[in-house]
């Protein structure tokens, strides 16, 4: 038997704020290493896990990394479905603009950035998220 | 496609569990283990939500943990079905993927 | 089928190394492969082997290892995590200079590929954690 | 400087569900240890830490110690200032007959069985809790 | 007797702000740390219940805390006191306990 | 003033140790007393000194060791609860007959007492956990 090519949905929710925990990172770390599988990857923020994207996170003062920075490389990674839920960031008195912009470059328009982030309402994440083979919460 | 959700934590600590819920579509299955449990029993401040649910999806309860926490299975939520590891096992492969909400 | 468990919680702390375990026991028994079992975040601390609980209560990590050898199971400890919490095999003790390595019997530590991997190879991927 | 015999006033606040997580074991195992320093000791069980306090807990199935009859030796211990939420209770459908009762012997009084359970509303319970010296809450 | 209560949850995730507040009096103060600093933040879900708590208990939030979460101190309900790890030492040594709400 | 600190989590999956560490460093500024730093639950997993965490972040078991060997801070982790998870010094790897220890300078492991003792005779004392 040759080696088939299995292509699995993945997606992984991110449902915690950063630093408290430590899951926001470990599940970075995961997604980015997903990367090298060719599976068809996408994350998701929901509840507390839209605390992942804010920006202008300085995290000097509880000695702790700040590893925010790594989100905006998940393009690079080809990583370019984020759905982010739009009534966590409303309960929350958060908009798409406190938010990092996420994009990707695509090679088929000459490298034209794309933006990689999809503000999805509950109904349609549960749409999406019921589509998936694995998805691994954090 | 059809979706087993786990929840382990009591409703009246976490969130979890309205999270998850919000999440279920028709084809889904809630299986409540751990201190999730709790969710399950009669006359507590969350039993209405969990009535409301049963005519949406298939609601299930881990009976080791309920019997660890000394709750009564006479006192678990009426359609709710009441579950043993190996049937864990039946609705993890009997859906068609698994979603823990921790 | 073939199932992979993916364990986020350390021992005794939260229930989720007792719940991954009876489940797995209930998988073997109604003949189901366990294609994996991977120990991430706190959960690599399922695999010291220094652990000595109450003679009265369970040792989880004792239980894991001889389930791992009986059933021929695959339980990969996360290298990255591993290393943030000091749980070393010999080669990891040796590459990080510590004096002595602290893995049970039947754990290997590897890469957060081998979880990704299970994600794939695997037909049921299963999360237990906090 | 002779030895000073400092009294204070301990609580352990035990507001989680038994076995999902170590602290309600883990929580016991100090107030056992602390009967041996002669200080004035209470226990509050509110929230979900009612649930530590239940009836016929039966743990064969998750292959965990059944911790719950070691409360009962509470009183042994000289430790009989046992506060209990009402609120908390009623939230969950509960009563005090859902609970093990917990007594401790009255030396002056022949070893009369006294119980050692107080039923309190909240605004009792607040107010007890701010006369503590020290609060440990597990 | 002043009491200290320290948060460290999300208010959305966990219950245990409401629990906290039910606990105070009149001398009490409340400090968010952590993941509570989230509690704070104007305009979410939470904020009315700071604000009523305001008019009974002093109020603070870590500002290292609300800095790493990207948090801006500008959202930061009126009335509450943002403070450092030295005022957190002050606060627990000018208070007569301390209680975390875990 | 004399604080007494309880840690009931481990490094790195909460804040916990963090938040204490920096609570510490303040107080000691500031010209308190620390009584005693006492780790408990999950906490004793601040004390292995076989942890290498990423060098880009911080380790958290040598912050403290090298703050408690700085100001001569009293750092008791709890016998029964490092037992439960694996943290053993040199007395209590020979008791157990463990071939090795994994506890960090600076730590020593005590009785629960020690933390009743703590809340005794610091004039507060503050927990730090999950």
């Amino acid at each position: 038997m040759g080696e088939e090519a299995i292509i699995k949905k993945f997606m992984y929710v991110n449902r915690k704020s950063p630093y408290g925990t430590i899951y926001a990172l470990e599940s970075l770390e995961v997604v980015l290493i997903s990367a090298a599988f060719d599976q068809d990857v996408s994350l998701t923020f929901t509840d507390d896990g839209v605390y992942q994207l804010m920006k202008n996170q300085k995290t000097e003062g509880i000695g702790m990394k700040n590893f925010s920075s790594t989100y905006s490389a998940l393009g690079d990674y080809e990583i370019k479905k984020i759905y982010i839920d739009k009534e966590s960031l409303e309960e929350r008195g958060l908009s798409i603009s406190d938010l990092q912009e996420l994009v990707w470059e695509d090679e088929d328009e000459d490298y034209a950035e794309k933006s990689s982030i999809n503000l999805v309402s509950r109904d349609e994440l549960s749409e999406i998220m019921n589509q998936q083979d694995i998805v691994m919460s954090f | 496609m059809s979706m087993l959700h786990t929840v382990n934590k009591s409703p009246f600590e976490n969130s979890s569990i309205s999270s998850c819920l919000a999440m279920c579509t028709n084809d889904s299955s809630v299986l409540f283990i751990e201190d999730g449990v709790i969710s399950v029993m009669k006359s507590t401040k969350f039993s209405d939500l969990i009535m409301d649910s049963l005519s949406k999806y298939k609601i299930y309860a881990l009976k080791p943990d309920l019997e660890a926490r000394g709750l009564s299975l006479d006192n678990v939520i009426d359609g709710v079905e009441i579950v043993g590891y190996d049937e864990f096992v039946d609705l993890t492969t009997e859906h068609d993927s698994v979603q823990s909400w921790l | 089928m073939k199932l992979g468990i993916l364990i986020n919680e350390g021992p005794y702390q939260h229930q989720a190394s007792d719940t991954a375990l009876q489940f797995v026991k209930s998988a073997i028994k109604k003949g189901h492969e366990i294609y994996r079992v991977f120990f991430y975040n706190d959960g690599v601390n399922n695999a010291t082997r220094f652990a000595t609980p109450p003679q009265d209560d369970r040792n989880i990590t004792k239980e894991w290892s001889a389930l791992a050898i009986e059933h021929n199971i695959d339980m990969v400890v996360c290298v990255a995590a591993a290393q943030r919490r000091g749980i070393l095999d010999k080669g990891e003790a040796e590459r990080n200079g510590k004096d002595s390595d602290n893995i049970e019997e039947g754990f290997r530590i590897s890469g957060l590929g081998q979880l990704v991997e299970a994600g794939i190879q695997a037909d049921r991927l299963i999360t237990f954690g906090d």
